[in-house]
Parts: C-alpha cells; structure tokens; sequence
C-alpha cells in the first residue's frame, strides 16, 4: 500500500504542465497524428498553423495570442476522450478542434452538457450533426451521407443503372453506406443496388471482392474508405480487370498518392473534393505560402487546406467575441458559450475560396462537393459545385 | 504473522486515508488526474482477472480485451434493451462473460501452451467479428451508448463518482483475488502452472480447474468492460482490439506475473507510460518537430519496457518493491540490534 | 471377502510405444495390507506398470481392478481419489511453491470450499484451511520430520529432503493404496535407512498396501512382504522374498549383481 | 466455372506470400523453439530499408536489395544475440511476449523514420503480367510463389543433407545435447536468424511491391499464424502448403461465404480454420505430436 501511495504522489508530480496565462486564448487540437487514417491529419495541422500564424501577422486577436495545443488522439475512443479532458480541464481551452465520429460520440455529453464547449468535429457522420441535440458540435462539409448523395446524382446523370458499395468492417466505413441505404438514396435516384461488399481495413489482398465486382459488374462502384485502401482496391481491380473509372470515393480519396501509387492504374478514379486543394489559386493559399516561408508544413494536401479554413473559423468566432466583449476575454464559462452562440451566427463566411461559403444556421457549414477525376496522373475537376437539397 | 496482520492493518488506513484525500489534493488537473486514476483501477480489475489466469495457471490468453469487449456490451445492452440498473448489469456481464470464457478455454482440454495462446487469439478475432456483425444485439460497427445510471443526481460517469466508486471495487478485486490464491483452488492453479501432469496424478481435475481459471479470470474481465463502459458510455467493436489485450498483457508481466500486487502496479505503470513520455517529448518538442516522434517513442519505451522487464526482472515491479521492502527491514532490524533492541 | 483380500488385481495388461512392447500380458495381485515389491533391470516395465496404473499411460488391453472395482477406464485424478496415491521416480514435486503448499496439495480431493468462498475466505472456507494446516502438522510434518522445513521453497531443498517432501505428499491424503517408484534411488546410506524404517513404519501404523519398485535390493528383501519380478514387460518371478531370491531365472537376469548392493 | 478458378489463382498468389513469412517463423522454431511474432514486423522494417536505398539514396535496385538484406541480417543477429540468447531455458510463454515487444520497437521505430503515411513502392519487376484464366497475375506475385517454391525446395534439402542443417535440427531437438555433441549453438541460432530476416526480408519487399508501403504493413506477422498452425509448427513444408490454403480460403469466404454472414469474414475465416483443426488435430496437419514423459 506504501508502493501504491508512492505511485500517487508521482502521478501528481508527473502531471504539471504548461497553464494557460491571461491574455492568452488555448484552443484545443486533437486529431490521429497517428494510427488509421493517419494519411489525411493535415486536417489537424491546419487549425494549428493558422493560429499560428495569426499570431505572428497580427499579434493574435486584439492583443491576445492564441495558444494552439495540438495532441495526439490516435483514433482511438479512450485516447480521445483523455485528450479532450486534459485539453479542457488542464490546458482550459475555449474551443476543441476533435477528430472521429466515435470519439465525438463518446464525448457528447462532455461537450453539450457538462462543460459546454464548441466542438469542431473533422467526422462528417450525420450522427453528430444534430443542432437540437448536440448544439455544441460543428462540422466543415458535406456529411457522407451527402457525399453518396452527390456521387450517385452525378452517376446517374452519366446513365448510371446500377451500383455497388465497398467499405472496410469499421463505423467510418460500414455507417455511412447503411444510412444511405436507409434513406433510400439510391432508390430515390432509380439506381439499383447490386451489393453492399465489407472487407476486413487491414486486409492486404482485396481481389477476392474485386472479383465479386466484376462479376456482378455494376455501372459504378462507391468506395467508402480512405487512400491507403483505396490503393489496394484499384489495384486489384486492375489485377482481375474492372477500370478504376468505373471507381467513386469519398472526400478522403482526393489524393495524389493513389495516381503516385498506382500510375495509369488509377486512370479514371473519380473522388470528391469539398474544399480547395493545397496549390489551389485562391487568396487563402497565399496565406499559406506567406507561413510556409517561415514554417514547415507537415502536410500539403487538401486536407491541410480544409484545416486552414477550420483554423479561420475559429479565429473568425473568436474575434467576434472579443469585438463584442471590447478586447477582453471573458470568464471562461461565459467565453465558450458566447464562441457557440457567434458560431452559429456565422453566414455566407468567405474562407478565402478554401471553401464554399460557410452558414452554421445548421452546423454544417456547407454541403457542396464537386467530382474530381485522375487524368494523366492527377487529377482534374470534372463537375461543377453540386449542392445536396 | 500476528505482527505481520497489525501492519496490514495500518497500511489500510494510509491507504483509505490517500484514496479519500487524494482527489482533493489536484486542483485543477482533478478531471484528468481522476480520468487517468479510474483508468487505471478499471486496468486493475481486468488485469488481476489476466494474472489468474496467466501468472498462476500458467495459460497465456490474448482474448482479453475481447472479454472485456463481452461485458462491456451486456452492460449497453442490459441498460439500453432491458433498463436495467447498474447493481444488476455489472454482475450480469461478469457472469456472462465467464460463460464466454467458459467456451472459450475448453479447447484447453488438448491444447497448452503456444497452441492455446493461439485459440485465444482466434477466440478474440472471433468475437470482434462477432460484435461487428450480430447486429440485432450490437448494432454494429455503429456500437452502442448508454445514458450512466445517476449516483446522488449525478451521472455516474462523472470522474468524481466513478472515482470513488471504482477504486474500492478494484480494492474488493485484488483482495479477492488473494483470498482466492491461498485456498485450495489458488493452489490447484499454481500445480497446473508447475507441471500439469503430476498435478493430474495426485488428483487434481486440470481440465475443470482450467476452466474455473478461464471463468474467474473473464469475470473480472467482464465487470472491467462494464465499467468501461459505463465510464465512456459507448461501446464499439473498435474498443476493445488485440492491441488492448497486448496492453493487459504488458501490464502482468511488468507488474509482476503470479504476484497480487503485480497488476496494481502493473496497471498504474502502464496507463502513466504515455503520460510520462508525453511529458518529456513536449519539453524536447523543439528536437523532435514531427508530432508522431511523440507515438513513435511511446511504442519503443512500451516494447522495451516489455523486453527488459522479462530479459531481467521476470517477477517485475512486485519483486523490485519487494526487494526494496526486504532490505529497508533488514537495515531496520541491524539499527534495533546495535541498540541491543528487542 | 475374497476381493478384499486382493487390493489390487491387474489382469493381462499390455502396453506399446509404437512397436516396443513395454508391458506385455502382466498379472499381478496385491494382497491387503502387504509391502508388495516389483524388481527387474532397467527398461522392465516396472515404471511403465505403475503408470498404467495411475493411468498416466492407457493401456492397450487388460483391466485394472482396486477394491474390487474396475479402475481402468478412470482418468488420473479419479484414480487419485479412489485411494491410490504416488511418488515420483525423478521427483515431480512443484518447485515453486513451499513445503506446506506442495503437502497440502495432496490433500486437495478432501477440501470442499468451492472458488466462491475461497474468494470471501470467510468462515468455512477459513476454518478449513485451517484445519488442515493443523491436521498436516500432527499427521504428515513432525512424523516424516518436516516442520521445521514447512515454509521453504521446494526448489531450494537438497535431493534426500525433496524425495522426503514427494513421499509426505503421497501420504496427506490417507490413501489406503501407496506406490513408492524407487523412494531411495540416489541417496546415501543413512537416508536410506531413514527411508527404509519409514515405509515400514507407514506399513505398521498406518496399515496401507504399498506397492514398492526399487533397485536397491537390500530395502527391497528388508521391507517386502512379497516380490514380483519383471523383465522385457514380462513377470516372470513372484512369490516371497526367500523364494525369488532363489529363482533361477530371477539370479540368470541379476546375474553380476549382488543382492546387497543395487 | 471460370469466377472459382480465378478466385483459386487469386488465393494462391496472396498465399505464397504468407507462405514466405510463415516460413521464416518455423525456421527459427525449429531451430531454437522461440516463436517469433516480429516475423511481420521484420517484413515491414526491411521493406521500408529498401524502399529509403531505392527511391531516398537513389542507389541502384540490385545493390539496395542486398544491402538490404545485410541490414536484416544484422537485425536478425542482434535480436537472436542480444534478447534471446538471454531467454534460453525461459518458459515459451515469455519468449512469445518479448518477441511481442520486440515487434513494438520495430514499428516504433519505423514509425520514429518513416512515419505513417502510404509509400509508393518502386517497381521492381518488368511489369509485364501473366493472363490465367481470365485474371492477370502480375509479375510481382509470380516472383513470390516462385520465389516461396524455391526457398522450400532450397530449406527442405538444406535440412536433409547439408551438416549445417543437421546441426540446427539437432539443436532444435535438444539443445544441451547438440551443445554436448559439439555442436555450436550459437552458430546455429545466428544463422537461423540470419536466414529468417532475410526471408522475411524478401516478403515484406514482395508485399510492399504489390500494395502500398505502410507501417501497417507489420500485420502480415498475424496472419502468419493461421498458416504454421494449419502447416504444423516445425514442418516447412506444411507452412508453404499452409500458406497457399490460407490465401484460398480467404479468397472462396471472401467471394462466396461472405455474402451470406455479411461482414469482413474473409479476415476470421482463418481463424475459424485454425480453431477447428486445433480441436481435431492439435499439432496441425503436419506437426509432429510431442509425447508427455514423467
């Protein structure tokens, strides 16, 4: 019992950490640094580099400088969970940029009704996205479900028939495709299902389901999953012979690895963009370039992009808190709320053409996606901004 | 032994007195020190259940987290489905989850050993699967949440409520667990551990004795998960992975395997681990800039920490504190001899 | 009355290891109460028989009969609990664990106190551990001069004790069948004797069968009531210790060996 | 019916990869008992050496590769040398946990390098492909069967006629004896190590090759274990053999039986497998039963 005691006190001694003074805003970044679905943590990047370089270029927000804090949530739901309490309790944050929809999930009441505080999810799963339930959570995008939506609107204009499904055995895969099932998508749009394939995410060989493809031989196939999959699919489908045109992913497949990857195999691969991507002319980028003249940028993709723009919201709220606290921060508490309430008060706001322009009446910011397609090697937007209704 | 008792005796009223004080004493890193405390006594209750199983009887299982996965849904389920409280559903995981283990350890009647271990490992693939995919029970990948039973009009899984009210159950498991191992069955195991075969020939039934080992060790597991639970208050299949089952087997071995104490320590060690190193790699931030040296490192230190412990310390922590203990007695006795004590 | 008189009967057993016959149509019939001694060179098929019996081996064909009642389909923990208890020719004694600990394990069968009270430790189960302990100490300890060893790890005993603790083992049960598989091999000479005034005080006191294998014919002729002799998984010798002693075919087989010494 | 032939050509491709790991893990069971879950690991830290030669330092394939292989030679030796050799007499069950933690470090590691994104792996093969029966094999999965065929064929004879072999069968058998009969075991285990890195080795570059090198890419070491039981512990044979029906059972579940249970069954198909035989057959199809003596 000594032993265990002896324990106790190291823990304590163990967990200082750097507090956040007066005069500074913490803002809370957790996102999978590591672990699954690694390839597109740009997304938490973003938001950190922004504020950043908020600070830098104008001293942070009347005065004050924000204090970006970014860990590591591993994709893993008690990681998550540990982050965010460190992040709230210990560093007292004002606003959590989070990561996964079962993290977000297992959080939710965390976030809604023991402490209060916004939370920008990067997870587009329509389970968090419930202004009346959840009226703290907000995400940046187009939710999966929408995403198929929009695939298959566009398929359809392209005389598509008849599709099929693939997604790894997890809730990011398996969920989406279920609840557009559910909501009858494809039926509504008059587009027959001919299966729904689950593979094991860790799977190394996929052509058995290719094969599956390709005798059932649908018009086009939806991939819910992200690159690193992805790659194997086109692959093997190239191996028993189904044109990755006949392939559509969603917003996490909008990236250059899988032409680098796979070359002319990937020829034809359709994805779908929600926001600009890293290179993109548009005002926001200039920014970037400005920063990354001083810093190096971890990830240049779209997904760096998309955190960028998180980042100005963020920054966006929390000005307009400030303007109406006339410069000072306020108690805690009262601070998050207000940053909610200014949240959903955002309309038609300009991320610099990172995104379309974003309203949060429904806390989704937007849901537009436009059709990518790899040509020559990369890819090429093929489709204008298609809005879901 | 009397003297022996006396100071048990005392070591219990330090440690009430820490359990009750020690919340108080965090200011404000109480949620997250609490957090990681619950945690740890949650490791504790499931890790006491792998060393039955592992450090007395000798029978490695890599199905642990999917036991714990077992309880954890018959908790969501029991409270979702059912609406039951809390005092009915944690038994019922536990025993449910060692009519699972049951199962699971019968392939113990021809196999030991790497053969074994094997089994266990499919029994876990097994049972994700099945958390996957039995979907009228587990819903799915999509998993379950629960709304926490309410202790004095607050949420149970509150870090103060759970707080106090997990660490004396991990208390309640590690003294059982002792009881247990001075008895007739606790002797029949460590047998089994020694050489199965003579134990058979001087009348011991190993096969039930295996499966007793199984049943006790995914009790523990089963209630573990349901706490689990309800302190995330969702369960997915994603939970609980052979990864987590390697943690609780890292947390015996460092604790110490086939000692009591063994998965306290163990526990505490490895759930502060990361901690620690988190630490250290924020201060040394400005060297390592890409953030997954962070993860990186805490692989590396959890795989040593593993060799290490095994290459030179097979009895871990136990053994050093009681090391440790061992000679801080014999100094004292020295010092009461020269002053011609006694 | 008749099948009292036999406390063991084991009818034409036969036993294999691939094609080596290691038992071959073995009779033998253990009177009550006796010290019965079962002699022959290496690789007879003594240990091989006793293992039969305890059913550590399942033999091929023959049946095994103990009081009457057929043994021979048992596994070997019933064996245990039918009275018949053991030790071990290279001691099997579990290392880890104390003296006390491995003693009490003997008596495991006749414990009742189940997982559950054992983990509440509180009232029968308590008192049974303690029972026990005070049983083992007046019955088992002081006889074969133990207690002041009791809490000593098994692992950390010189070989004579060991052979001490395996032979305590086999008793804490009060078994009324006991096999000593060569309780004196390697030991020096006055733990031989201890040994050999041990088994006869077992017999004496106690009143149990023994079933005695042993090379050293010295304890062999001292102690047995009645020798059977084997070779190449074949009784080919029994009777009493005189009559075996002049066998022929026993002496061709013991040819160069002395009776006296092993 | 053409779909069953193409899912059998398909199996067996995949398969002749796990037969390539799985034969690295008896190897060094065979000659040492230690069971070794960093074989997958292994795959992946020499996949990623390879890849940094290629495409990082430019050096041309031929060199890289060996290179390569005298990097996990070197693991090999450094693990057998300064872990296990401390391990000998440890009981079975801490080996397999200290090879786990071995596995930790090695992904650390790779991650602390490499990080954990996808990497395109250079092509190392002509790219030309072979039509089978409607399915295109690629050249990289011919390599691997045949590359597993001929390693088997090399082993079996290794360890029937040449003195090495002999010698490590005998170590195997009971190491204080061979070490009595002169036999040094510790050459033995070096090279058993060396050996088995370098398979290893050869299999993590084959899989890279074929899909996108990961850190994730360690996960083949699990999959190896359904094989070597199917194959038998100690029989390399019964592991290329094991190998090849792993890779086609998950190809028939994953076409056929999954449909009809839904899910990922193609992953536990494996293992169901390897269940099943355990309970009807306890040392696999082609192990070799150990007799219990007191």
């Amino acid at each position: 019992m000594k032993k265990l005691f002896r324990f106790l006190v190291l823990v304590s001694l163990g967990l200082v950490a750097i507090s956040a003074h007066a005069g500074e805003i913490p803002v809370g970044i957790y996102g999978t640094l590591t672990g699954t679905d690694v390839d597109v943590n740009g997304m938490s990047y973003g938001p950190k580099d922004y504020l950043t370089y908020v600070n830098e270029k104008f001293g942070g927000v009347m005065g004050h400088k924000y204090v970006p804090i970014l860990l590591d949530g591993k994709n893993s739901i008690p990681e998550e969970v540990k982050v965010f309490k460190r992040l709230v309790d210990v560093d007292k944050v004002v606003v959590v940029n989070g990561w996964s929809t079962g993290g977000t999930k297992a959080l939710r009441d965390q976030i809604n009704i023991l402490v209060k505080i916004p939370f920008q999810a990067q997870s587009f799963s329509i389970d968090v996205l419930d202004p009346v339930k959840y009226p703290y959570i907000f995400l940046m995008g187009p939710t999966y479900e929408d995403q198929v939506l929009i695939a298959l609107e566009w398929a359809k204009q392209k005389g598509a028939k008849t599709i099929a499904f693939l997604h790894a055995d997890i809730e990011y895969g398996r969920a989406p495709v279920r609840n557009a099932m559910e909501q009858k998508i494809p039926e509504k749009l008059g587009l027959k299902v001919l299966a729904d394939i689950e593979y094991a995410g860790v799977s190394l060989d996929l052509t058995p389901q290719l094969l599956r493809i390709k005798e059932l031989n649908p018009d086009y196939v939806y991939i819910q999953d992200s690159a690193g999959n992805t790659i194997k699919i086109l692959r093997d489908a190239a191996k028993v012979g189904v044109p990755a045109s006949k392939f559509f992913g969603n917003n996490y497949n909008f990236q250059h690895i899988i032409p680098g990857t796979l070359g002319k195999d990937a020829e034809g691969f359709k994805a779908l963009q929600v926001n600009a991507d890293w290179g993109a002319n548009i005002p926001m980028m200039k920014e970037i370039e400005e920063f990354a003249k001083k810093h190096e940028i971890a990830k240049k993709d779209a997904y760096y992009t998309k955190g960028w723009a998180q980042g100005k919201i963020i920054h966006e709220v929390v000005s307009r808190v400030l303007k109406k606290t006339g410069g000072k921060i306020p108690e805690i508490g009262q601070f998050r709320t207000m940053i909610r309430d200014e949240w959903v008060n955002l309309e038609n706001f300009d991320t610099g053409g990172g995104t379309p322009p974003l309203t949060y009446k429904n806390h989704q910011g937007h849901s537009e996606a436009r059709i990518v397609e790899i040509k020559g090697g990369k890819f090429v937007t093929i489709s204008d901004w298609i809005k879901t209704q | 032994m009397k003297c022996f008792k006396t100071r048990h005796c005392a070591y219990y009223f330090i440690f009430v007195g820490i359990f009750l004080l020690f919340p108080f004493s965090l200011f404000k890193y109480t949620n997250y020190v609490l957090f990681l405390v619950n945690m740890g006594a949650i490791g504790v209750i499931g890790a006491s259940g792998l060393n039955i199983l592992k450090g007395y009887t000798g029978v490695i299982s890599l199905s642990q987290a999917a036991f714990m996965g077992v309880g954890a849904y018959t908790v969501a389920i029991l409270s979702t489905k059912e609406g039951l409280p809390f005092w009915i559903n944690l038994p019922a995981a536990g025993a449910i989850t060692a009519i699972v283990g049951v199962v699971a350890g019968t392939p113990s009647l021809r196999l030991k050993g790497f053969y074994l271990a094997m089994a266990t490992l499919a029994t876990q693939f097994l049972l994700e699967y099945v958390f996957k995919n039995w979907e009228s029970m587990t819903r799915g990948v999509q998993g379950l949440f629960i709304t926490p039973p309410q202790i004095f009009r607050v949420h149970m899984n509150n870090d103060w409520v759970f707080y106090f009210f997990v660490v004396p159950l991990a208390f309640v498991a590690v003294l059982c667990t002792r009881n247990l191992l001075r008895t007739k069955v606790g002797r029949a195991f460590t047998a089994i551990r020694d050489r199965d075969i003579a134990a058979e020939l001087i009348g011991i039934n190993v096969f039930k004795y295996k499966l007793i080992s199984f049943a006790i060790s995914s009790f523990y597991a089963g209630v573990a998960g349901g706490l689990w639970c309800y302190y995330m208050t969702i369960i997915n299949p994603e939970a609980f992975t052979l990864l987590v089952s390697i943690d609780y087997i890292a947390m015996v071995i460092v604790g110490g395997m086939g000692t009591i104490m063994g998965p306290v320590y163990g526990a505490i060690f490895i759930i502060l681990l990361p901690e620690f190193i988190q630490r250290v790699m924020e201060v040394l931030q400005p060297i390592f800039r890409m953030t997954y040296t962070f993860e990186a490192f805490k692989h590396i230190v959890f795989g040593f920490t593993i060799v290490i412990f095994l290459m030179f310390e097979p009895k871990g922590l136990s053994e050093i504190f009681s090391r440790m203990g061992r000679r801080i007695a014999k100094w004292r006795r020295k010092e009461v001899r020269e002053k011609g004590g006694y | 009355m008749e099948i009292a008189q036999h406390h063991l009967e084991v009818h034409n057993l036969s036993l294999y290891f691939g094609g080596v016959q290691a038992l071959n149509r073995v009779d033998l019939k253990v009177k009550k109460g006796i010290v019965f001694s079962l002699i022959g060179p290496n690789g007879a098929g003594k240990t091989s028989l006793i293992n039969c019996i305890s059913k550590f081996y399942i033999p091929h064909e023959g049946k095994i009969i103990f009081n009457g009642r057929e043994i021979t389909p048992l596994r070997p923990y019933e064996v245990a609990r039918c009275g018949i208890s053991r030790t071990f020719q290279n001691i099997e004694l579990f290392k880890g664990m104390t003296v006390l600990d491995n003693i009490k394990l003997g008596r495991h069968n006749h414990l009742r106190s189940g997982p559950l009270a054992g983990m509440i430790y509180w009232g029968k189960a308590k008192r049974e551990e303690e029972e026990l302990e005070t049983f083992l100490d007046r019955e088992i300890l002081d006889f074969l001069g133990l207690t002041p060893i009791k809490h000593r790890v098994v692992a950390t005993l010189p070989y004579g004790l060991q052979k001490r603790v395996d032979l305590a083992r086999a008793l804490s049960p009060k078994p009324e069948f006991l096999i000593l598989d060569e309780p004196v091999a390697g030991m020096n000479r006055e733990e031989r004797q201890d040994m050999m005034k041990h088994i006869l005080e077992i017999k004496t006191v106690w009143g149990l069968t023994i079933f005695l294998i042993e090379h050293d014919m010295e304890v062999v002729m001292n102690v047995s009531d009645s020798i059977a002799v084997m070779n190449f998984g074949e009784k080919i010798a029994e009777g009493k210790p005189e009559a075996v002693k002049k066998n022929p075919e026993v002496i061709r087989i013991y040819l160069g060996h002395s009776f006296t010494e092993g | 019916m053409e779909l069953i032939v193409q899912v059998m050509i398909a199996g067996i491709t995949i398969g002749s990869i796990y037969s390539l790991i799985a034969i690295g893990v008896v190897l060094i069971f065979k000659s040492s008992g230690v069971i070794n879950f960093a074989q997958g690991s292994m795959a992946m830290i020499g996949a990623f050496i390879a890849y940094s030669f290629v495409t990082q330092l430019g050096v041309p394939i031929v060199f890289s590769l060996l290179i390569t292989f005298l990097i996990a030679a070197a693991i090999g030796i450094v693990i057998e040398r300064f872990v296990l050799r401390y391990l000998t007499g440890a009981s079975l069950l801490s080996i397999i946990i200290v090879t786990l933690g071995i596995t930790f470090i090695m992904d650390g590691g790779a991650l602390a390098v490499w990080g954990s994104s996808n990497f395109t792996f250079p092509k190392l093969f002509p790219a030309f492909s072979l039509e089978l029966g409607g399915i295109k094999v690629p050249s990289v999965y011919l390599w691997s069967f045949i590359t597993a065929m001929v390693l088997l064929v090399i082993f079996l004879l290794f360890f029937k006629y040449s003195k090495m072999g002999l010698a490590m069968r005998a170590s195997a058998d009971n190491q204080k004896v061979a070490i009595a009969l002169g036999i040094s075991s510790r050459k033995v285990l070096s090279l058993t190590w060396i050996i088995a890195s370098i398979v290893a080795t050869g299999g993590g570059i084959l899989l890279a090759s074929i899909s996108a090198l990961h850190v994730n890419l360690s996960y083949i070491g699990l999959i190896v274990f359904p094989v070597i039981i199917i194959g038998g512990l100690d029989s390399i044979a019964g592991a290329t053999v094991g190998g090849l029906i792993v890779g086609v059972l998950e190809a028939i579940s994953g076409v056929y039986i999954a449909p009809h249970l839904g899910g990922a069954f193609q992953q536990v198909a494996a293992y169901l497998l390897l269940l099943i035989i355990l309970m009807v057959k306890p040392y696999g199809l082609f192990g070799a039963k150990t007799i219990e003596r007191l």
